[in-house]
């Protein structure tokens, strides 16, 4: 009992320790923060019109289930649920409570409150041993759920009807349908399936009451699909999709009837009630940006005015991909639309016809894959003051003469424009309140804390978001260009060529992506201030890159060029006029790539190169013999301010920074061990395996972190069954065998290392080290927690040198297996963010503050200070008392002083 | 010695003259003497005159004060007689000796920098020889 | 059985001279993969991107397990030498190909490459560490030189044979939560209050003695010191 | 093929217009598939209105898979293999205590607390699981407030507010006359040694011809002598 108490007190104490690094006072909520919270792309929607709440009724690809406001497009309520093909959602419907079918294998079935999304009920089906898990249908009808099975060796399906609630089986029986393709989809209570020769059948699950349409010819053979478009009303309507176009096809009354029309492929089809038996049918399209909407009446073919038009809006629309309508009948029998759209680049509209756009969502923020915190460009003063000592631009303005005089007005100007700005912030200090909702200028500040995120989402969609506010200021859709895949996750190349320090250049970024309807690779370079092209803008190559480099200089517009290797082995420099100044740095750049599958890393230097040709010969190689599943090197930006450690005699260990070095993760599954994970520290320019370390029995999830000296990474182990976090740290030893330069050539001893593991108590999902400019201030490390939370350790804490006996060094605190969770290290507090993808952190232009963006289905914005905030004034400093003080202090001084000259009279007086 | 102690005094008598108004004074160095009168003299008196005014006291012994370490070392000079050596070498050790004990409590307290990680924070980060790049296979 | 390889931080120490068959006891006692093993090795001495491999020479690990190791390594002629000493001039490197072939005869091809003047500076004295993972096959060959600076550039006069040592690096057993100690040590700090805790009951003064008598010390010696001093004043 | 009986009462309890056709089913299941139940326990400071039961997720081997809470705080995860399983409560705002749910190939349940550290120590919980929030998460800290007595106790003040005492007081005791007696000997004290020290410096220059260590330790004997007097 007491020993638990030494452990409880023990915990206080780290509790403590936990405190004094990291502090967010409760009247700092949203203050340096905010949350953004999505739903990823849709897949199914219901627009309710029943409930007196108007909500939309959601299921995503991400396996979201959730409620939008009709009037804001905001959460009403929202449930996640798991994660990959064990949550995807097969099936949703929503009348009296939203009802959705989700995983692979058993399905679960689940109800959800329409106003808040509680659990009603759940159940499992599972399927029999002999049917297939990928090729089931589902669909509702009347408070039963029925299941379709195709079983493709016996040409049959095999239908189930549950009862929806309870899960309990009500019938099953099969229904042969001989010749079926395994095009087939479940429409309101029909089972249409498409036959190779163009022909369409249809079954009615309820009755098994058979049904068939022969298909216009020019569908016949050609590459056609079955689309559902929409079965929400009761005049179920499927579309056959090929190349161009797509035939509308509606059941009624068991038979087929094709409409007369074809529309665009890339059209948006929705069908709902209209008066008197009839429906409507609507139709949107994207057209040079602008959405068009029509509408007409589907059995008369009656073309309905109404409805008509058309959408825009600061940035132009795509394709649209999946349209829900419904359409109202006002008193003066007028009709109006609400039309919600999906559109390729992953956004929800929202629309109202003869109105306007009510909301969008940009859902391809839920799939960011790549971030850069990109400086904004200084203010026009600053830049007059920039100007003004740039020599090179003395002659821009041709109105003021250059020379002493020129360089004095000048300097005159920028100094009125200062004091004009400065007057007009004291001014505007009293209404600022009133500013507040104007957009604030985009410029840099003078902390570095202004910053935009420049995202990059796996659809090929780029944004520019405030940092500050969250808000979206820009916004691009790559329409040609797709993601490359790196270990199964979407990956692309994504570099800061040029910051916005240059004046008068503009900020550059630069992305490598592939071409999506060829082999070829794209670039995109654009100003990331703006998202506008530069230079070319987005090309293709003309050859396929496997690989890209930042190169480490600037040539003499201070542009950073980007290596790229091809799959031919040949290495190209992009802008390509880059190449001869490359050929000079030649001798000093090594470049790698490591093919996942093989285990296979080979190194290649370019010290062939001549200055007409870049040449990549091959001078490593390296075989690891299991599966290559992570990657690590360390942040190009990154700077080591300590070069060694202090022991307990006051000598120095030197710690092994080594800038090539490269931490590579293999798992393999072993028959003995089961799951062995084995992690590489590997110079990538030497080729030199410097340390390498196996844990078996260990499984996903596995992160790993790796940055100055050492490297932290998290595993689970399936022999404890708990989440176990190794620290490996690096020393070169007592002296530095070289004090001035570092390289990986020149032979070395290996590094001693030292090492630790932990026992997290939780689940990870992604985990960061904190970056400071000069890298002074310590660094913490930011785990992305199962639960939602993003927790802060000091890495203090997962030092490997943390002694079980006595403490001898300073700083070192005494080890202990489980690390603990106190809540006040929870930087997002209880804003829960789901599925955290990665954490991104930038350094800011104060040293002690580090900017941190985590994406994933949610975004989280915020700045930690994991050696609090040293360099400058905490934010609730009291100005007041201190300037109290002060008065008080010398009109004491004054008072004491005048009192003491009247003593001194009166004592010369006695 | 006497020689700058009078110019010291001089420029001390002109400087004083301001502050006490010895107006007479000032005005008998533009007139020219009368016969007989050496005004070396009158200074000598005004000096001593001036010792007893206790502002002057007061600015002498704050000079004292402010000189002190200074006459310290000129008084090594002065060390004189048949066992000036002895004395000499006996206030060198003593010197020797206090400087040795303030080292000595200096390094027993740690305040010398007299280990490698004193100077740690000097230590330039190491200039990078090669640079390199690339990753896994983009597919 | 696994564990002690593991645990033991270098391997084998062979030193081999060229033209001498040397037979070295290696330390490392058990290993994953057994039977022969044969590394061939092979260097470029040309400038061309392109390498141009000539034999070096081979080595076979009898049986990594009880860990004999036999080497041939042909001496460099003097054509070879020179342009050895060509590569070196041109700051150039050299590149060595090691085919690693297992008993399973399995080719696997390793790359490795130093500084060409290095080599020279240190007199064609250079390392080979093979990298061997959990399973015992070999991950890596890596050469490195006995001297890593390119100070002297002339050098007079080179050996004609290599002077190799190989080291066997197997991957490192991951460090574990240290619970067992941990709750070990919970225990006997336990154990140590609780005997601390019987212990500890002397006196106040008996624990303070220490504190308490320069108090008084001083409290007399004041007290004392004051009417004496007195007495000469009056 | 196994059958197994799932219990549906909990679910179907909060509808009660369908009570009437309550009915257990059979569910025929694929071999070694179990349901876990249990009840989220709201926190007691929690009002009606709030929507908790939306915001708490219970996630089996780390989010692998997931229950929903009904109304009442009812949840069930349902395809579970057997094995040991930590089934974790997240609430934003409340924190629930994990628990290790055991299932052997027969089916059996046993739920324990989880020991990350001695990992076979067991100390079971009732199942069906009742988890009950801990605490309520603190994720803030409190801004300290300004309080006299901090001030007061502040080693800074004490420094400035003791001298000021010791400035203040000592004169107007110095008034007592006996006080002032004792201070003028202290005084007196002082005076006598100064000429001591002069003394030695005397002794020190006059007896030129002595040995200087004899001369020190003369002036120490002289000094002692004094003080002795």
């Amino acid at each position: 009992m007491s020993g638990h108490c030494v452990h409880v007190i023990r915990v206080i104490s780290f509790l403590l320790l936990f405190k004094s690094s990291f502090c967010l006072y409760e009247d700092q909520i949203g203050k340096f923060d905010w949350r953004q919270r999505f739903i990823g792309k849709l897949k199914f929607s219901v627009l309710d019109s029943k409930s007196n709440v108007k909500k939309i009724f959601v299921a995503t690809e991400e396996n979201v289930v959730a409620a939008l406001s009709m009037k804001t497009g905001e959460l009403t309520w929202r449930q996640v649920l798991e994660k990959g093909p064990q949550g995807e959602i097969k099936f949703m419907h929503a009348d009296s409570e939203v009802i959705t079918v989700s995983g692979n294998g058993p399905f679960i079935v689940r109800g959800w409150n329409l106003a808040n999304g509680y659990s009603h009920f759940e159940w499992n089906s599972f399927n029999d041993a002999d049917e297939p898990h990928e090729n089931v249908l589902w669909t509702y009808h009347h408070g039963k759920l029925y299941k379709v099975v195709m079983l493709d060796s016996q040409q049959v399906a095999r239908i189930i009807s549950y009862n929806v609630r309870s899960g309990g089986q009500l019938a099953a029986y099969t229904v042969n349908i001989p010749g079926f393709s395994r095009k087939c989809k479940a429409i309101g209570i029909n089972l249409v399936c498409l036959s190779n020769n163009g022909e369409l059948k249809g079954v009615t699950v309820v009755n098994s009451q058979f049904f068939n349409l022969d298909v216009s010819a020019e569908t016949k053979g050609a590459n056609c699909d079955l689309l559902s478009v929409d079965s929400s009303s009761d005049l179920p309507v499927l579309a056959i999709g090929c190349k161009q176009s797509k035939l509308l096809v509606a059941i009624k009354d068991n038979t087929f009837k094709a409409l007369s029309e074809t529309v665009p492929i890339s059209a948006g089809v929705s069908v709902t009630q209209h008066v008197s038996g009839t429906h409507l049918i609507v139709l949107s399209k994207q057209i040079d940006g602008v959405i068009k909407v029509n509408g007409k009446v589907l059995e008369t073919d009656q073309p309905v005015e109404d409805i008509q038009s058309s959408f825009q809006s600061s940035s132009p629309f795509s394709d649209i991909e999946t349209s829900n309508s419904l359409c109202t009948l006002r008193r003066d029998r007028s009709v109006y639309c609400q039309i919600l759209l999906s559109t390729v680049d992953h956004s929800i509209i929202f629309a109202q016809t003869s109105s306007k756009i009510m909301w969008t969502r940009e859902e391809a923020l839920a799939n960011i894959i790549s971030v850069e915190l990109v400086d904004l460009p200084v203010s026009d003063i600053e830049a007059a003051i920039e100007k003004e000592f740039d020599n090179k631009e003395a002659p821009v303005d041709i109105g003021v003469p250059s020379g002493f005089v020129g360089m004095f007005l000048r300097r005159l100007t920028s100094q009125l424009l200062q004091l004009k700005s400065l007057l007009l912030t004291v001014v505007s200090l009293g209404e600022s309140v009133e500013k507040n909702g104007l957009e604030v200028d985009l410029v840099r500040d003078e902390f570095g804390l202004h910053k935009l995120i420049v995202a990059v989402t796996s659809v090929g969609k780029l944004y520019g978001i405030d940092n500050l506010s969250g808000n979206v200021v820009w916004q691009k859709y790559l329409g040609e260009m797709e993601t490359y895949k790196s270990i199964d996750k979407p990956v692309v190349s994504f570099y800061v060529q040029r910051t916005s320090r240059h004046l008068p250049y503009p900020a550059q970024c630069f992305i490598l992506g592939k071409h999506k309807a060829s082999d070829e690779s794209m670039v995109y370079t654009f100003n990331p201030i703006n998202g506008q092209p530069i230079g070319d803008g987005l090309h293709r190559l003309g050859y396929r890159a496997v690989q890209s480099l930042l190169l480490h200089f600037v040539d003499d517009q201070f542009l950073k060029g980007v290596l790229l290797l091809d799959s031919k082995g040949g290495l190209h420099v992009h802008p390509e006029s880059q190449t001869a100044l490359v050929s000079e740095h030649a001798k000093s750049i090594f470049f790698f790539t490591a093919n996942s599958e093989s285990g296979l890393l080979v190194g290649y230097t370019l010290a062939h190169s001549s200055l007409e040709k870049l040449v990549a010969s091959e001078v490593w190689r390296i075989q690891l013999s299991h599966k290559i599943t992570g990657l690590m090197s360390k942040s190009p930006l990154e700077r080591v301010h300590s070069q060694g450690r202090v022991l307990g005699d006051r000598s120095v260990l030197y710690k092994y920074i080594n800038p090539n070095l490269v931490a590579v993760m293999t798992q393999a599954e072993d028959p003995i061990h089961k799951n062995v994970l084995s992690i590489y520290l590997i110079d990538v320019v030497s080729g030199s395996i410097v340390f390498s370390i196996v844990h078996k029995r260990a499984t996903e999830p596995i992160h790993l972190v790796h940055s100055e000296n050492w490297i932290v990474y998290t595993y689970f182990s399936d022999k404890s069954r708990r989440t176990e976090i190794g620290a490996l740290e690096l020393y070169e030893g007592k002296t530095q065998s070289n004090t001035s330069a570092f390289s990986s050539v020149a032979s070395f001893d290996s590094p001693i290392v030292e090492r630790q593991a932990f026992i997290l108590p939780a689940g990870i999902e992604a985990m960061k080290e904190t970056i400071t400019e000069k890298g002074i201030t310590s660094k913490h490390i930011l785990v992305g927690l199962n639960s939602g939370g993003i927790l802060e350790i000091p890495w203090m804490f997962l030092d490997p040198r943390r002694p079980l006996g006595d403490i001898r060094e300073e700083g070192v605190i005494p080890y202990m297996p489980e690390l603990p969770l106190p809540a006040e290290s929870i930087i997002n507090y209880n804003q829960t963010l789901h599925r955290v993808r990665a954490i991104h952190t930038a350094p800011s232009g104060l040293e002690s503050t580090c900017l941190v963006f985590i994406y994933g289905l949610d975004l989280f914005y915020t700045r930690v200070a994991p050696s609090k905030t040293f360099d400058v004034l905490k934010e609730d400093f009291d100005y007041l008392l201190i300037t109290a003080v002060l008065v008080g202090l010398s009109v004491a001084a004054y008072a004491t002083k005048r009192l003491a000259q009247r003593k001194a009279l009166k004592q010369a007086w006695k | 010695m006497a020689s700058s102690g009078s110019r010291s005094n001089n420029r001390r008598y002109k400087w004083a003259l301001d502050f006490n108004y010895k107006s007479k004074q000032e005005r008998s160095v533009d007139v020219p003497s009368p016969p007989g009168y050496n005004p070396a003299l009158g200074q000598v008196y005004t000096e001593t005159s001036k010792e007893s005014d206790p502002n002057h006291l007061i600015i002498k012994k704050s000079w004292d004060l402010a000189l002190g370490p200074l006459k310290q070392v000129s008084s090594f000079k002065m060390i004189e007689g048949s066992h000036s050596a002895s004395q000499k070498f006996v206030y060198f050790l003593g010197n020797i000796l206090s400087v040795g004990l303030a080292l000595f409590k200096c390094q027993s307290m740690g305040l010398l920098p007299s280990h490698t990680s004193d100077w740690l924070a000097f230590v330039e980060p190491q200039i990078r020889m090669e640079y390199s790049g690339g990753g896994l296979l983009l597919t | 059985m696994f564990n002690s390889v593991m645990n033991r931080e270098k391997c084998i120490f062979v030193t081999l001279f060229s033209y001498l068959f040397i037979i070295g006891f290696v330390q490392c006692s058990e290993s994953d993969y057994d039977g022969p093993m044969s590394i061939t090795l092979y260097h470029a001495l040309n400038l061309d991107s392109e390498p141009h491999w000539e034999s070096r020479g081979h080595m076979t690990v009898q049986n990594a397990a009880s860990g004999y190791v036999t080497s041939h390594q042909s001496p460099l002629d003097v054509e070879s030498t020179r342009r050895l000493k060509v590569l070196s001039d041109k700051d150039s490197f050299y590149r060595l190909k090691a085919v690693v072939k297992t008993s399973q005869g399995r080719e696997v091809n390793f790359l490795t490459f130093v500084k060409a003047c290095a080599l020279v500076e240190s007199q064609l004295k250079d390392y080979l560490t093979v990298s061997v993972d959990h399973e015992g096959s070999v991950v890596g060959v890596s050469q490195s030189t006995a001297l890593s600076s390119c100070a002297s550039a002339a050098t007079e006069k080179l050996p004609s044979n290599f002077l190799t040592t190989v080291e066997f690096k197997p991957i490192e057993q991951g460090p574990v939560p240290d619970t067992a100690s941990y709750i070990q040590k919970l225990e006997r700090e336990r154990e140590a209050r609780e005997r601390g805790e019987t212990k500890d009951n002397r006196s106040f003064l008996a624990k303070y003695w220490m504190y308490i008598i320069p108090i008084v010390l001083f409290v007399v010696l004041s007290g004392a010191s004051n009417p004496e001093g007195a007495g000469p004043a009056r | 093929m196994e059958l197994y009986i799932v219990n549906f009462s909990m679910v179907l309890a909060s509808f009660l217009s369908f009570v009437s056709s309550y009915e257990i089913n059979e569910v025929i299941g694929a071999p070694d598939n179990y349901v876990i139940e249990g009840k989220v326990f709201p926190p007691e400071a929690v009002n009606d209105n709030s929507n908790w039961q939306a915001e708490t997720t219970v996630l089996l081997k780390g989010g692998h898979q997931m229950g929903f809470i009904r109304e009442d705080g009812s949840f069930v995860i349902s395809n579970v293999p057997s094995g040991s399983y930590v089934v974790e409560v997240f609430n934003p705002n409340y924190m629930y205590e994990p628990v290790r749910v055991e299932i052997n190939s027969k089916g059996k349940f046993r739920a324990r607390r989880v020991n990350y550290i001695q990992t076979s120590q067991v100390i079971q919980v009732p199942y069906p699981l009742k988890m009950k929030p801990m605490s309520h998460a603190r994720y803030f800290q409190v801004r300290e407030q300004w309080r006299a007595t901090d001030f007061l106790f502040n080693p800074m003040v004490l420094m400035m507010v003791l001298p000021l005492l010791l400035v203040m007081v000592l004169p107007r005791l110095m008034n007592d006359p006996e006080t002032r007696k004792e201070m003028e000997q202290l005084n007196n004290l002082a005076k006598y040694d100064m000429p001591e020290m002069s003394e030695v410096i005397t002794t020190f220059f006059a007896t030129g011809d002595k040995q200087k260590q004899k001369s020190i330790k003369s002036a120490k004997k002289s000094k002692q002598g004094s003080s002795n007097n």
